[in-house]
Formats: C-alpha cells, structure tokens, sequence
C-alpha cells in the first residue's frame, strides 16, 4: 500500500508538467484577445503528437494502454495550468467511439484530425441515449465537429454540423460555447452506462483537472505571500492571510489524496467500489478548486481580481468544470443512498 | 427606539417618490465609457435642476442643506424607483463634494462644490498605490514644493472612472522623514494637466472603469492643497468616513430587489440539483431564506448606524461592520445564483446584467475599499478595543 | 426613526441587567449541585416581586402594560445571564390564559404562584389544538403543574400532573426535562393562531434571549482576550482570535439591530408585516447564539471546555431555545414563500 | 501508487481479524473512574498475552517488531471489530512508550517497558500548563538539582487519566536562564511520590478525565531524566510526532461508523425541518454525503501521511493536516447530528453514547492536543514555507 507516486509514475507527471509549463502556461490567456480560441492548431497538434488522448485507453483500441491512474496524473498537471478542455472532450470522445466499435472515428480523433466538444444537458431532464432530444450546451465547438454527452445512463458522440447552434460567450472568454436543441438527434456512437462507465471516467479526469487547479491557486498564494509586503511586513506573516492559506492546503491534502486513492480504486478493484470514492473525490475536488480560486483572489487583493493576474481563470475553469460533470454536489446522493 | 417618520419626512418622501417616478430615465445606464459619463452627469443635471441634487449639503453651495434622515429617505425611495447608480458623478457628489465642504477654503468651494453638484465635471479618486494597498498611508507618490506649485511624481491605481473625469482627490506624500501619517498631503488635482497618464485596468468581470495613473514631474498649485500640507491623512480619514454612508441604503435595497428576482427565477426553473424547481428544494430554498434575512438585518443596521450617527454627530467605526456584512451577503447572494443557474452558469451574462458577470463582479466587494481582514481589523480594534 | 433606545428604555434594560447581575449572575450555576432546580422558589419569587411576567401584558389582563419593545429588552438582560426558562414560560402562559379568558388561572401566574412548563412537540406531526395528542417534551417541569405548547396553529395551556412524566437529563443539567405522551389531553385554555399570534411572540422574546447569550460570549471572549498571555503576547493581537472577535461582534450586530427593528415592527405596523421580519430575526439570533457560543469555547481554549467556566451554558442554552421555538431555520421558509 | 497489501500483510491482518473476532470485550467499556482502569488494563493484558501488545515495539521489549503497515493493518481492523478506545493505557502504549525506546536508556527501558506493554502500569501526560496552553514551550514548573533527586514545583493542566496513573512523561524547567525551549527536561515522575495533588477538572460534556496536576517539592531521582537534562524539548517533539499516528485510523473508522449510524437514524426519523424522513431533506442529505466524502479523504489523508512517513523515516508536519481535518470533520458530524435530532438534541446523552453528548465532547477536538489556530500556524509556517 503506497499512495506516493512511483518513479515511473513521477515521470509522467514531470514530462506533462514541464510541457504545460513551457508550451501552455496559464499565462497565456493573458496576450490572448477576447474571442480568440482557447488553442491554435499547432498548439493542438502539439497535444496530440504528446499521445495524451489515447493515453488511459486500451492498446487495443489504439491506445497506450495506461491505467485511469496515469490518466488522473496527467490531467492534474492540464489542470495546473487551466489547460485544454479540448482535451478532456477528446479523450471522452476517443473512449466512446473506441466502446461503440467506431474504430475510424476513434483514429480520428486519436489523431487529433477531429476534436470533440463536451456537451452537457441545459436543463436536468435530458438523459443520454442513442437519440436525443432536449436543448444542451457545448464547450469547445469552434473546432469540433463532434460532440459527447455523458450521464449515469451513458455516453453519446454525435454530429454538431447539422445542428444550430447559437453561440454564447462564455465565462472562460477563449472558451467557445454554444447552446442548441436536439431534436430525435441521432447519435454516432452509444455507449451504455452498464457497459463502461465513461461518467465515472470524466467525474474523475476533471476532478483531476480541479485538483491541479486547487494546487496551483494555492501554490500562487504562498508564493505571493511571500513576497508581498504590507504595514512593514511580509503578509504571509499575517495569521488571516496564513490561515488562508493553509485552509487551502488541507482542502488540496483532502482532495489530492483522495483522488488517488479513488483512481487506485478503480483501477484495481472495479468500478462498484470506486463509485462511492469518485463521488467523494468529485464532491472534494471541485469544493477545492472553486474555494481555493476564490481565496487565492482574496489574498492577491487588488490586483487579483484583474485579468491581468492568472487567478481569475482558475475560478472560471474550476466552474466550468463542475458543469462539465453535471455538478459535483449531485454526486453527495451517491455517498448515501 | 421607534420606526415613526415625522410628518415633514413623509410629506418629504411623497415628495421625492412622485419627483422620481415621473423622472427616473427609462434607458438602461451604459456600464462603461464616455456614454455612461454623458448619461451620468446628464441624470445629475435633471437632479439639480429640480433640486434634489446635495439633499444634505448646504444651502449656501446649492444644496437643500437637509437632515441625514432626508438624505435616507432620499436614498431608500431612489433605490425603489430603480434609479441608475450614481457612477462617474459618485466620487464627485458622495466623497470629494463632502470632504470639500468641511475641509476646504472658501476659493475652493466656491468654485468646485458648484461644478460637482451640476454635474459639469466629475471626480475621481488618486489614494491607492500597487505598493500600498490596504496600507494606505504607505503611499510613495511625491510631492515636492517648487515656488508656488507642487511637483508630483509616482503612481495611482484602482481609481474608478479615471479616464473620464476632470478633478481627482489626490494623497502625496510632501514630507517623507516623518512617521508615514504625518507627511501626507490631500491636494486637488486638475487631471488635463500635463505629466498624468491614465491607464484603464481590465477587471476579472470584464469592464475597465478602474484605471492607473502615472504622475510624472505633475505641476500642481500649492492652492490646491485642501488643509494644510502634510495635513492629509486628517482629511483623508473625513473623507473615507464618508464612503458609502447613507448611500449603503441604495445598495442594500438594490441586493434585496436581486433576492427577489433569484427567488422568482427558482420558481420558475428547475433545480440544478435534483428534480422539480430549484424553490423546491430545500437547501437551495433555504439560502434563499438566509440572504434574505440577511439583507433584512443589513437595512437594520443600516438604521442603526445613522441613528447612532445623528447622537454622535459623524460615522464611527461601526461602517466596517456594514462593510463587512454587505460584502459577505452579497457575495453569498450571487454564490446562490450561480448555484441556481446551473449549467447557464458558464455563460457569461452581460456588463451589469444576469448573474455571472455580477457574481465575478461580487468578488471585489471584499477586497476594494479595504479587504475583509482589514476591515476584521477595524472592528477588533477600534470597535471592541483589541490590542493592534 | 430611531433604533437607538430612548432613555425608558435605557431605563428597563439597566433595572434587568443590574438585578440578574447581582441576582441571578450565570456564576451561579458553577456552584449548583447536578440536579439542582435552576430557580430556588426565593429566587423566582424576587422575578416575580418585579413584575417581570406581565411586563408585556396589556392592563386589562393584568399587566404592567407595556409593549413588545419593552419585553425584549428584558429578555435581552435575562439572557446575558442565561436567566430563568421559567420567566419565559409563565410570560407567554399568562398572555394564553389571558387571552382565553382564564383569568384566574391568569392571575395565578402572574403571581407566581403557578409556573408554567414549556412544551414542545417530540416529533414534528404534532399541533397545537384544544384536545392533544402526540408525544411532547417539556422544559422546567420541577415546579410547574402547567404547560403551555404554542405553533403556527395556536397555543394552549394544559394541566401537566394527570401526565405520566418521564424525567430525562437535560442539556442543561439545571433545567429539568420531561417526555410524554399525551392521548385527547383536554387544554385548560386554548388560543387560535388567528386571534393573537402567541407563537411569534414567543419567537421573538426567545431570539432576544439568544441575543443576550450572543452579545455576553462576545463580551467575555473579548475581556479575555485582552487579559490571556501567549506567545508573549496578549491573544487579543492575535488575528486568528481577533478576526473570531470581530466575527462575533458583526453576528450581534446583525440579530439585535434586526430583533429592534421587528419588535418595533410588531409593536406600531402589526402582525402582518412582522412576521417575515421576526422570522429573519429568529433565524439570526439563533445562529448568533449558537456560533458565538462556539466561538467563545474556541478562544478559550483548554479552560473553554471546562464546566468551571460559563462558557458552555450558553452553547446549551442556545440550543434549547433553538428548540423551544421549534427551530429556527423552519423560519427560513417563510422568508421565501 | 497502488493499494495493494503484501501476502504477509493479508496474513496478518486475517490472524487479527480471526483473533479480535473471538477476544473483543462484549460489556461497553465504562467510561471513566477505577472500573474503566480497570477494564482497560485487563483488555490490554489479554491482548499481551496474546501477543497483540506493542506491534511496532522491538521485541527485546516484549513487541512484535512489525512494520508500521501492520501496525496501520491492526489498527484498521481494531475499530472494524468494535474494540474499545485504549484510555488509560492510551499515553503509555502511544506516547511514553516509543519516546522511551527512542531516548531512553537502558535501564530505563529495561525497567519500564514491559510494564506497559503488559499493561501494570498506566502513564499520564504532565506537559500543558495553565499559563502556557498552546504555547507548552513557556511552561514554568520548575525542578531544582539537590543532590541526587530534582525538587519540583508548579503545576499541569488537562492531564487526561491523572487519577489513576502510575507514571507520568513530566515537562520541568530545570534552566530558567536561557531561551525557553533550552531549558526544559522531560523526567519519569512516579505518581505516588509526596508531595503531587490530582483533583479532576469537569468538563462540559460532563466526566472527569481531564486533572489538574500540583507538585509541592516533589522529589525525583535524577536517574528518570529522559536523554540529558535540558535536552527536553528535544525529547517532547519526538513524543509530540507519535501523538495518534497510526492510532489516527481507528479514529477515522469510528467516526465512518457514526456517520452510518446517523445515516440510518435519519432514514428513520422525521425530519426536524419540515415533513418526511431526515433522509429525504435535500439539505440534510447532502450534508451526510458531505461527511462521508469528507471521511473518505480523511482515510486517504492518513494513508498518504503513512506513505510519506515510510519513506522519510518519520512523521512530518503533515500531522498536522491530519489533526485539523479531523477535528473539522467531526464536529461537523456531531452538528450535524444534532440538527437532525431536532428537539431530543436537547436531551443529554450518556457518557460516550448518543450524540448531544459526543457532539459537547467534541468542541474540545480543535482544542486539546494544540488548537485548530495553532495547526493553522504550523501548516502555513512548517508546510508552506510562510514567514513567522
């Protein structure tokens, strides 16, 4: 039993970190004008070339055949630095069509030739299945032709370009979202929730994006806590800016470890016991992810609450991403019932 | 203790809500630029001309020279008609207009407290500073005498409406080998004079009404210094007390009408969280509750603050525990509606408008004008007297 | 307008404050036995001795006659010092017989020579009505052959020694506490919601106990933290215990400017316009109450805990007031509706 | 990463399992006073005998000489069995114990050891002080050098079990001339030595097991100084580092258990806000999916801080963590617990049972054993590098 990551596991984390850190870093957005794309396509080619998206899937379906624990570690370091949700709807994506037998759409996507967006029911009543009615909203269709939606009872990939969608501005400006309404839409590829339980993969893999948020945002606070002087005094010094700080800890401890032991979980004892701990980590992370956003505003002051200063795109991502899975607090009924 | 209006205050507030149900403009206030100016001083030249401009300012400079309960009443019936919010003219009217009348020379006054009521300039704000923050007195922007002029060099931030207004209540420091609060001047500054440059700073919500300001070799005219030189941090704390007052009672029945229109939109649509509507469910209708009842206590103490005001005869510390209180529920109220909008919440509602971009907005209440912790610091100490 | 107490009102507030003082002090309950009665029939009949009970009581019922205002003002001092349970009960069980034309029984209480018990539901199905049934507990059943169990629907007064009563342990160790169960009890006196809405007035007095408890945790967390030493340093320098402090001092602020503002409601604009403004106070005293009692645990530390020292008696009886007015977040409901 | 346990380990944790099953004392262990000593010392014995006592302890001294995986392992199925809480044999076993095999020589360890792995003796903690409280390191007790013995005076505080301790891990100043941490040793002090006044302190949630503890020139041979003397502090952060550990899990499971306990006493009940079960509350339901989700990670805390402490050799600040997350989580439940309890929340439990009770006891869990403030501290200055 060890929940401190193994060497070749350190790796992973350390190759996605450097490459975000020096291709994609959160400080991008800041040169970026509004309306812009979250990525150009060198960028997304970059990605792909990396094999990120098929990283967690099976060798068999053209994967690299990693574990969902690769996949988590991988998506903390995205997630540190408010990388792009382009990819998470493409490793969804890849996943479904891979499960549906949609091999040539799954290369497609494998390849990055097409990406895919990440639909979400606008009103709670719609519900996945092979075809589809109600109205949702789509993040990322700027460059997707595809779209995946994802619930308890499955996972749909379906077409965008015969739909119409009305394009809405988003609260991550780079972020293109679009609202529509499906109407006895056909989906491309079904994968029921029985089957493989990709709800439980995207729960996962974008808590593990709120947790490299809630790190990052709290490793800003530190640092800037360090250096910021106030009354003669480096603020850090100070317990209301202290404790603040190591509250962000504790819910980073919190949701962290969890996450790990929640993926480790489903790895290696199946999806029945991992639900209830996914649910949790689901819960822990976007409580993280949001919480420190906003407190890492708090300390920064003034200046945090700029768009020149990264921290306001944390606290966007962090709820877009508790959208992209239908509400984190949802999952509370699954630790009860 | 009572809640009774006398008979003058009644006929006062009938007054006042018939004035602005006929006159309240019909068009939504622009949330920014030099239209939202022009729509601003506009309003306040409608308001002067009928003579609601400077309720409690006196008479002699064209106020009404009215009691603070007017001022309240003004306030409360202003906010029911859904008048627009004060804006490019708030500094003018609301900080440097009453900071002028207590502080300032006759000259002064005669020639500024006029312009401001009549809307024919605006003012804005020069106290912060990216090194200061809520160190105020920490300022590092200098002054240095030079024959009759002041030579002003240094920088400025969170100064709202800089770009567009004419007269800017400006802090330099004019003796820098004295305790930090003793060498501090508070001077008037003409913002066309050469040397300012301003910058405007995009914010988190979007929106660019907070600027910086750059002072290089800045020529100011020692008559402009109001007080005495490095007096200022004397003038300064007047004219911090002022901040808000009777005004927080326009923003505290502007968060009310919001509860009620988030009460209304989760009657109608379903809860993000379960099924049925979102009033339904009972955590959801629950918070719902609790910020109302928060803001119901906010009006409460609101009252309270003026009814202790009108003994003591100027604002106490008491104005960080309003501050505190109005950052935190309205915080908590916008928390709710994102909560409430669900998925619609990751679409960003426009300047102003809908609930995101306000709930972004909501992030600055606890951190401008005095973070919460400062504020927690105000109160501890001066309050309940808590060693600093 | 002026939510600033004039200089009869001052009046009332230091006459109650200087005689439980002096009288009544929380101290005493350090030296009480376990099991000791809360009142010693000396002491009840000194409460009794000062009109106390039908301060609110309008003349022709018996009463000193003046308002609600004036009655929570009192209640306020009475619960800085978490005074008598027993004086609310007989206040709000003269106001029922009074109303219910049982002036005998009225005048019998406000002599002190009854007290009356408050009763509250055991489960929520129960109401109050002119024949009972259902399971109750009561607070202060030592010395009282009456109760008096008051909602939405009403309030009655019902005899208590035909009841077979069992004792519990109560919270507060002082307060004695009994369950029944209570088959088509016939009420002594019953009062429709309709014609005078006792339960908001119970409501209202409770809350202005809970304010007292509320600012008296805010008190003694503030003296002590100007006089405890560590680190070399008085706590009170402390931003960890100052910003508690203050925390506190905003909580009092927000239920008693807010109890002001609804007693006067009650008292000049009626019933109508009150309720939703005593629901808010309700809600916000209690939570008052409840948290700056923590607070005040939490500040002082090790010693905070102890039963030596008062602290812990207004936790307790933050709680039981809390539910002698059948919680106070049920309010909450109808501040929305 | 992984969660996999060792074919020994699963052996192990089998024969535990196997054994705990059969041996668990089925009368409730009672909650304080001589008869809970005595229960207490007698469940420690029957595990000594066989061969249960001391899993990490070397087994010259009577232990197992086990990693700390089973040591994890039997804690882990200790609280699943329903074994009861160590009390008075808790400071011997957790605290005095390893400090003793740590720093104490060999007579000392010879000599004391095994009498309390077998359970003989029980030991007290003597470290808090009345003036000190969470700053231990000021503490004032003082010990004199005569002769052969150290004469002590002063006074402890929250010394949990005083009454019936044999030994106790006492804290003296035995040089109040140099900076407060260099002059402090940490001594054996045997309970029945002249001169020592126990009297229990009641505690809110009723039971005595906290004391006050006074020493009237009380005089210790110099022989039970633990490491050198003045080398104290030393020696107490390595007692303070054990403090829980491992033992941190069977807390954790307890506190799942009541959770579930709870859980079901609200699909129970009617709920205390409105109609229905508690369960069917949004509000209430979702605050028992919070605690569970809350406990997991608490779970997942421990065992991170296991694995961190097995390759670092031993625990860190990290501790920390554990402890304020703790606390958090429990209270929570317990506040919890009472909302859902509605009007029987006013009712007092017994000793241990119920929930008002428990619910008083834990406001004392972000107190005892340094407060949530002082954790606070230690997280942001030991793990986040801030300043002092």
């Amino acid at each position: 039993m060890n929940l401190q990551p193994n060497s070749d596991e350190v790796q992973i984390i350390d190759a996605v970190a450097s490459f975000m850190a020096e291709q994609l870093p959160v400080s991008r957005y800041r040169d970026l004008t509004e309306g812009a794309a979250q990525l150009t396509p060198e960028e997304w080619q970059k990605v792909v070339d990396l094999g990120w998206i098929g990283l967690g899937l099976e060798e068999q379906h053209g994967g690299l055949g990693c574990s969902v624990v690769e996949e988590i570690l991988m998506f903390r370091e995205v997630g540190r630095q408010v990388g792009p949700l382009a990819l998470l709807g493409s490793v969804i994506g890849a996943r479904v069509a891979a499960l549906a037998g949609q091999s040539e759409l799954r290369d497609s996507i494998l390849s990055g030739k097409e990406r895919v967006a990440i639909a979400i029911p606008a009103e709670v009543s719609m519900s996945a299945a092979s075809r589809l009615d109600g109205a949702i909203q789509l993040f990322g269709t700027d460059s997707a032709c595809y779209a995946v939606l994802v619930d308890q009872n499955g996972a749909v990939l379906f077409e965008t370009d015969s739909l119409l969608l009305s394009k809405v501005p988003c609260l991550e400006r780079h972020l293109s979202l679009a609202t529509a309404t499906l109407k006895q839409h056909t989906a491309i590829a079904y994968v029921e929730g029985a089957l493989d339980p990709v709800a439980v993969r995207l729960t996962i893999l974008a808590s593990a994006m709120q947790v490299g948020g809630a790190e990052a945002t709290r490793d800003m606070s530190v640092a800037y806590a360090k250096e910021r002087q106030q009354f003669g005094q480096l603020i850090g010094s100070f317990q209301a800016i202290k404790h603040i700080c190591a509250d962000m800890a504790v819910r980073c401890e919190e949701a962290c470890t969890q996450l790990f032991y929640s993926s480790l979980c489903l790895r290696d004892r199946g999806i029945v016991e991992a639900r209830r701990e996914i649910a949790a980590t689901a819960f822990l992370a976007a409580r993280a992810g949001i919480e420190n956003a906003a407190a890492n505003i708090q300390v920064h002051g003034g200046i945090g609450m700029t768009a020149e200063l990264a921290a306001h795109w944390y606290l966007k991502r962090a709820h877009v991403l508790d959208q992209v899975i239908g509400n984190s607090r949802r999952q509370l009924d699954l630790l009860v019932i | 203790m009572d809640l009774d209006f006398t008979q003058t205050e009644k006929l006062f507030r009938e007054q006042v809500a018939a004035w602005l149900h006929e006159n309240v403009p019909k068009e939504p206030r622009p949330y920014e630029g030099d239209v939202s100016r022009a729509f601003d001083v506009a309003w306040q030249r409608k308001m002067y001309d009928a003579g609601w401009a400077g309720i409690a300012w006196p008479s002699e400079f064209g106020g009404r020279g009215l009691a603070t309960m007017q001022q309240l009443i003004w306030y409360e019936e202003y906010a029911k008609a859904g008048a627009p919010w004060a804006g490019n003219v708030f500094v003018g009217i609301n900080l440097a207009g009453p900071t002028l009348i207590l502080e300032a020379n006759e000259d002064q006054k005669a020639f500024h407290l006029p312009k401001i009521l009549r809307g024919e300039v605006t003012w804005c704000q020069g106290f912060s500073e990216p090194s200061a923050g809520s160190d105020l007195a920490s300022l590092r922007t200098r002054a240095v005498i030079d024959g009759d002029h002041l030579v002003v060099n240094g920088q400025k931030i969170w100064t709202s409406f800089g770009s567009h207004a004419q007269y800017q209540m400006l802090l330099v420091r004019t003796n820098p080998d004295v305790p930090k609060h003793k060498g501090i001047s508070w001077v008037i500054c003409d913002m066309s004079t050469p040397g300012i440059t301003v910058r405007p700073i995009e914010i988190m919500s979007g929106g660019h009404h907070f600027c910086e300001i750059f002072y290089d070799d800045v020529r100011i005219p020692l008559s402009n210094v109001v007080g005495k030189i490095n007096d200022g941090w004397r003038v300064t704390m007047a004219t911090l007390s002022f901040e808000r007052g009777t005004a927080f009672m326009a923003d505290c029945i502007e968060l009310e009408k919001k509860i009620v229109e988030l009460t209304e939109h989760a009657r109608m649509h379903s809860s993000p969280l379960g099924s049925g509507k979102a009033i339904d469910d009972d955590e959801i209708r629950r918070r719902l509750g609790q910020v109302r009842a928060e803001s119901s206590a906010l009006r409460s103490i609101i009252l309270a603050a003026i009814s202790r005001n009108e003994s003591t005869g100027k604002p106490g510390p008491e104005s960080s525990i309003v501050r505190l209180h109005f950052s935190q529920v309205q915080q908590r109220v916008f928390k709710l509606a994102m909560d409430i909008l669900g998925p619609a919440q990751t679409i960003m509602s426009e300047l102003g408008q809908g609930w995101s971009q306000p709930y972004l907005r909501s992030y600055a209440s606890s951190i401008a004008g005095g973070t919460a912790q400062v504020q927690r610091n105000i109160i501890g100490e001066r309050i309940l007297g808590l060693p600093k």
